[in-house]
């Protein structure tokens, strides 16, 4: 047998009773096992959201005149429920930390593992154990409320349970949420205490790199919000169970503080969503530009005051609910102050690509997919900062595709760079580089013509959550033209996972370290990864975007490069 | 971590420090529970002042005052136990560890007595009879004499928070129970009080929640 | 530790319970003063947090704990403040 | 920038929306200009050797300055805007509106009452104050060529109702919208505005309040099917809407779900009765539970049940 120290940590690593089959993954307390893992489980739920969404754009073919139903009405508010509630709570909220995180973030700075190990597993289970309450439960009973859960109407509403009989699927939702929550906090403390502690040698706080920064930032949100919102939510199911009214006009209570709660947390957490994005643009881009990021600190800092920032403006999706004027124009003052840190970070993503070195691998383009389609996403949210655009387009198709902008052409198109990035270094295999590129191509391609329609739909004044509409041309044809383009998105994701099985499958073997000649140090150990991370104690001694001394070590052999340069 | 252990658990903390960094991160996430309830506390208070005013009378001073001082002295307890332990005087600790279960047993019968009494008075349920669980209007009960919302408000506030904040002394308690049998046991000792630390971490928080608590239910009437 | 830390340490714990015990008797009896509704919750609220404070310190053992476990504590609270200011700022100014 | 805008606030809305519109447009044109060019320019073939630029402070402090500046017109355009949207003249005239699931009812001074088809008529030119109540959860009040909406919130008694105003100079009719979502139908809680010029809506006031009298006095049910909004759901010609159909229902024989039991019932006063008030209690077999509780008085559920009756003879 090998010793411990020199073994992949495909080949085991769990306590000793589990070393076998899938409990060897199951019980795994390994932080590279557990990353997998989310991997695997949010990617199906992923395509299982996805094909939702295509459903809800075929039936927005057709308007209400037209006869032609895809999902009765009353399955309507059940799918964009499912659709939203997998997609935020499944897919892209625990996203980027839990998969890259989990396996990145001890390796960029040089630990063998999170500081709570059993914890971080806890938290996997927390997250499946949800997930499955989550969707079973709004599958059983049609669970129609949105994902925003807005009483009164979550409070009065009956599911309508689809094998007859009383089936409170609203409660189980709510509790599964709940439970997901749990799992992101634990997750959070683990990251916040894991960068604290255990840093290598010579790791100082600013010679991190930047994804773990950004994990940093949105850690802390995740323990300070999600509690929030969380007893929120149960305080619904208790509503929905007892004779209290907190939330609840009729016994005296105000609406509109669930409301402010539900934001307190679900504002912060699209930081959560988008800041692991934007730190792995700012790990790919500097890579495959082969200089140093511009602006090093200004980035890590941006983060940070991102996620600060974040939390001062959760009422501006409450503009129209009659909260008070005072109120909204303090949030919407203090919203555009998000802008700017955000701005700093785009233009020092710009400004490394000058005289770099560019190679177009997949992780680049969708990392520069990533710049354009965020920068419409928030450059949109500038007109529902603004109060009087707001109120015009709040609750219309507009704030959908700002929002779709934002987390899937943002965040989504960030991790799946983040992925192809590092696809070769976690599973020692490497994917088609031309699958990777159709994949984006039709990916780009869609997306765009899948929401660039919203946006003048919303204009027009169509309302989101909407299973019908008026028969207007102004509306049918843009509908059409949003739908044709969610075909081409389609035809995307299907190359997308496609890739990737096939390369896990039967994609070529690689244990090449350092692919694209990354100067990070998670690319300075064995492909895949060995157990313990790191065979000796490392000691950093450089900035970790210091490219031109990490080409003087790769000459000295004291670091290790690409091998086919 | 410079050891070379082999099996995976090996490196499962020696740090201290790290694992009670950890523990407060989780006591902010406890705090910040019990913060969304005081924000509901409060606009309700400031939205229904008269109501909560009349409702707060019902809650006898005393009662509180008394099981506020048995909270602040199981706190005392909890922190000579740890004292104890790291002077070695594990017999010591353990006692203290009693002292500070029976304690927050004591603070538990007390609120339950006052708890049983608020039913008695059908302050909580009166509005319930006969409205369906949460789908209720008043139009369909006309014959129930109601309290008035605020009222209603506050004493629904009033069980949540005290509700969830007892079923925090319990297993606080429980929690306890488990640190004196690994004391006995001599697992925890001199040299390794970790659990019993952040055991009393968690113990201090609750009692701070209650500092809070205390006044916003029995003395600002 | 050494003996004379030791010693301390058993003697403080017991000036804060005792400080404790008598702040929670003076807000009970302030609170019989008629301060009009904002002096009350001012007054009780001050009172709480002082309380709050000594556990914090004496009690948890802040006053041991490294910087960073300082920083981290006035963050969760400041946090907390601010959640409350900002939601005041709707209720505050309803039907205005 | 319209010559003649369909209300007040679309100048406003519409000036702010563009003017972010092209600094977004410029900005994303710079941003998608630049990748490309660096793509071009700086690719590994044709600039193999990277410079090592680490940062540059004056460039940060550029593109700090210039996107605070610019988002601070963004807020003080948005703000003008909005307070106009605040601020309700003096001499609007008052309509009252009413929602639930999922009917819009609008009540004028001298006790007009017109639902979700009649829609809501207004004068060209003149200020409309709009108090908004909701029966049950929250909707949201929202005409798109107007540039208005409000949520309609349900309120704790006592508490102020949310309201909105506008005032439109534009005679024709406009879509008006539910915005918030509020379960089944909430895609077809649609109405209209219809503007008018004064003279028309002078004409228009009158002779509405006559007919409205005359089939009050005719058949006071059928009127009030329609002022709560039960027509919504329930036809009285026999169609299927979401509800059982008025038409030939009493006396009928029905299968009903009680607590998740099916039974059979006929359906007379005392069910009728008790269908109304408790609206959650039987179910007839393949109708969804959905009937909001409405605030009736014994008189108005015994009318509404004489009209049934008629319905069904
Ligand atoms: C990943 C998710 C994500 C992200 C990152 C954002 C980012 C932002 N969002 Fe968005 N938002 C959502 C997800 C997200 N949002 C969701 C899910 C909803 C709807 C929820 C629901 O109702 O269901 C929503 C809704 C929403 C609303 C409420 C709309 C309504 O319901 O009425 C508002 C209002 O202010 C808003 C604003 C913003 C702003 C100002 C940013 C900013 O952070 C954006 C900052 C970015 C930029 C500004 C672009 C980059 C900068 C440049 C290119 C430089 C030049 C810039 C300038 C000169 C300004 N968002
Ligand atoms: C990360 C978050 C995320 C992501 C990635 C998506 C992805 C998509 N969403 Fe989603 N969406 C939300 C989050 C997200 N959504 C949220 C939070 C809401 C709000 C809900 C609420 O109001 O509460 C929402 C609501 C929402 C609506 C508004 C519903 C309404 O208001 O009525 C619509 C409508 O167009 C929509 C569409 C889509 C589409 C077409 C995709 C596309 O990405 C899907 C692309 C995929 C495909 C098109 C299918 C792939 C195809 C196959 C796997 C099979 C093969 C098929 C072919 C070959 C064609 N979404
Ligand atoms: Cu009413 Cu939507
Ligand atoms: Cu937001």
């Amino acid at each position: 047998m090998e010793t411990a120290g020199s073994q992949s940590y495909l080949s085991t690593h769990t306590s000793s009773r589990w070393n076998r089959g899938l409990l060897s993954w199951f019980m795994s307390t390994d932080h590279k096992r557990i990353g997998i893992m989310y991997g695997f489980t949010m990617f199906s739920f992923f395509g299982l959201a996805v094909c939702l969404g295509l459903l809800i754009k075929l039936q927005k073919l057709f308007p209400g005149s037209s006869g032609w139903e895809i999902i009765p009405p009353e399955m309507y508010g059940a799918t964009f429920t499912l659709h939203a509630v997998i997609m935020i709570f499944l897919f892209i909220i625990p996203g980027a930390p839990a998969v890259l995180g989990n396996f990145m973030l001890p390796l960029q700075i040089g630990a063998k593992d999170v500081a709570f190990p059993r914890v971080n597993l806890l938290s996997f289970w927390l997250y499946c154990f949800g997930a499955i309450m989550a969707v079973v439960g709004i599958l059983l009973g049609a669970a129609d409320t949105g994902w925003t859960f807005t009483p009164p109407y979550s409070i009065n509403t009956r599911s309508i349970s689809i094998f007859g009989g009383d089936f409170d699927s609203i409660s189980w939702m709510l509790t599964a949420v709940f439970i997901l929550g749990w799992g992101t906090i634990l997750t959070g403390i683990n990251f916040i205490v894991t960068i604290h502690r255990m840093r290598a040698k010579g790791m100082t706080l600013f010679r991190m790199p930047l994804f773990t920064w950004s994990i940093y930032a949105a850690s802390w949100i995740q323990v300070l919000a999600t509690p929030v919102v969380g007893i929120s939510l149960i305080m619904i199911v208790l509503e929905r169970v007892m004779p209290i009214g907190f939330f609840d006009p009729t016994k005296g209570g105000d609406p509109i503080l669930f409301q402010h709660l539900f934001w307190i947390y679900s504002h912060p957490a699209v930081y959560v969503m988008i800041l692991p994005s934007m730190g792995l643009v700012s790990e790919i881009i500097p890579t495959n530009s082969q200089k140093p990021i511009f602006g090093y600190k200004s980035i890590a800092i941006a983060s940070c005051s991102i996620a600060g920032v974040g939390y001062l403006i959760w009422a501006h999706h409450m503009f129209t609910t009659g909260m008070s004027d005072t109120a909204s124009i303090i949030f919407s003052f203090l919203t555009f102050f998000v802008a700017i840190p955000t701005a700093i970070k785009v233009f020092n993503w710009l400004a490394t690509l000058y005289k770099a070195s560019i190679t177009l691998t997949p992780g680049m383009l969708f990392a520069l997919g990533f710049i354009f389609n965020f920068s419409i996403g928030g450059l949109t949210g500038m007109f529902l900062g603004s109060l009087s655009t707001d109120i015009h387009l709040h609750d219309t198709d507009f704030i959908v595709a700002h929002f779709h902008y934002t987390m899937f052409g943002g965040a989504a198109f960030g991790l799946i760079g983040g992925i192809y990035h590092y696809f070769p270094k976690m599973f020692g295999k490497m994917y088609s580089m031309k699958w990777a590129k159709a994949s984006f191509a039709f990916m780009f391609v869609g997306f765009n013509s899948l929401f660039i329609p919203m946006f003048v739909l919303g204009f027009y004044g169509m309302p989101r959550r909407y299973q019908t509409y008026p028969d207007m041309p102004i509306f049918n044809h843009f509908q059409m033209a949003s739908t044709i383009g969610s075909w081409i998105l389609g035809i995307g994701v299907v190359l997308l996972l496609t890739t990737w099985i096939r390369a896990l499958l039967s994609g070529e073997k690689t244990s090449e370290m350092n692919p694209w000649n990354s100067s990070t140090l998670e690319w300075q150990t064995a492909t895949p990864p060995t157990l313990y991370n790191f065979e000796e104690e490392v000691e950093i001694t450089r900035h970790p975007y210091d490219y031109e001394t990490f080409r003087e070590e790769v000459k000295k052999g004291t670091s290790i490069g690409a091998t086919n340069e | 971590m410079s050891e070379q252990a082999l099996p995976i658990e090996a490196f499962h903390h020696h740090d201290e420090e790290g694992t009670r960094l950890g523990f407060w991160l989780f006591l902010f996430t406890e705090l910040l529970l019990f913060g969304a309830f005081f924000i509901i506390y409060s606009v309700y208070r400031s939205s229904y002042l008269g109501d909560f005013k009349l409702a707060a009378e019902s809650l006898n001073t005393t009662i509180g005052t008394v099981n506020t001082i048995i909270l602040l002295s199981s706190s005392l307890t909890m922190v000579l136990s740890l004292d104890a332990i790291k002077r070695g005087a594990s017999g010591l600790s353990k006692t203290f560890l009693l002292f500070t279960i029976a304690l927050g047993t004591a603070f538990l019968v007390i609120k339950g007595f006052e708890w049983a009494a608020k039913f008695d008075h059908h302050l909580f349920l009166q509005t319930s009879n006969g409205i369906a669980a949460g789908k209720g209007s008043p139009l369909l009960n006309p014959g129930a004499e109601m309290l008035p919302p605020g009222q209603v408000l506050f004493f629904g506030l009033y069980f949540i928070m005290t509700g969830i904040h007892a079923l925090h002394i319990i297993i606080g308690a429980v929690w306890m129970l488990i640190v004196y049998a690994w004391t006995a046991r001599g697992s925890i000792n001199k040299d390794n009080y970790g659990v019993l630390e952040r055991c009393g971490l968690y113990w201090h928080l609750v009692d701070v929640i209650w500092i809070f608590l205390f006044p916003l239910y029995y003395l600002v009437a | 530790m050494t003996t004379q830390e030791q010693s301390q340490s058993a003697r403080t714990p017991i000036i804060v319970f005792s400080a404790l015990i008598f702040l929670t008797i003076t807000t009970v009896l302030l609170s019989g003063l008629d301060v009009g509704d904002t002096g009350a919750i001012i007054v009780a609220m001050s009172i709480a947090t002082i309380k709050a404070l000594l556990v914090l310190t004496f009690f948890m053992h802040l006053n041991h704990e490294p910087l960073i476990f300082k920083l981290f504590v006035a963050l969760a609270f400041v946090t907390l403040l601010t959640l409350f200011l900002l939601t005041f700022s709707d209720y505050s100014f309803r039907g205005m | 920038m319209n010559n003649n805008p369909a209300s007040v606030f679309v100048d406003d809305v519409d000036f702010a929306f563009w003017f972010i519109a092209i600094v977004s447009l410029v900005f994303l044109i710079f941003i998608t200009g630049f990748i490309i060019f660096s793509i071009i320019k700086y690719n590994k073939k044709n600039n193999p050797v990277p410079s090592n630029l680490h940062g540059h402070t004056g460039l940060e402090i550029v593109w700090t300055i210039v996107p605070t500046i610019l988002v601070m017109l963004f807020f003080y355009f948005g703000l003008q805007g909005f307070l106009k949207m605040r601020n309700v003249p003096q001499k609007a005239l008052e309509i009252k509106v009413d929602a639930g699931m999922w009917w819009w009812k609008f009540t004028y001074a001298n006790g007009l009452e017109q639902n979700s088809a009649q829609g809501l008529t207004v004068p060209v030119d003149t200020p409309i104050f709009l108090p908004l109540h909701s029966v049950d959860v929250i909707h949201s009040f929202y005409v798109p060529a107007f540039r208005v909406k409000m949520d309609v919130v349900p309120k704790a008694a006592g508490q102020e109702l949310n309201y909105t105003w506008f005032e439109s100079s534009l005679v024709g009719d406009y879509d008006l919208f539910c915005a918030e979502y509020c379960g089944l139908n909430h895609a077809q809680m649609l109405s209209k505005v219809h503007v008018l010029s004064k003279t028309d809506y002078e004409a228009w006031y009158q002779s509405a309040l006559v007919v409205q009298e005359q089939s009050q006095a005719e058949s006071p049910g059928k009127a009030l099917l329609s002022s709560k909004g039960c027509i919504a759901c329930h036809s009285s010609d026999g169609s299927k809407l979401i509800g059982p159909s008025f038409k030939g229902l009493f006396g009928k024989r029905e299968l009903v779900v009680t607590g998740g039991e099916e039974h059979e019932i006929v359906v007379d006063e005392a069910y009728l009765k008790q269908s109304i008030m408790e609206p959650a209690k039987d179910i007839v077999k393949d109708f969804p539970p959905i009937m909001p509780p409405l605030p009736l008085t014994a008189d108005e559920v015994m009318q509404i049940i004489e009209h049934i009756k008629e319905l069904s003879e």
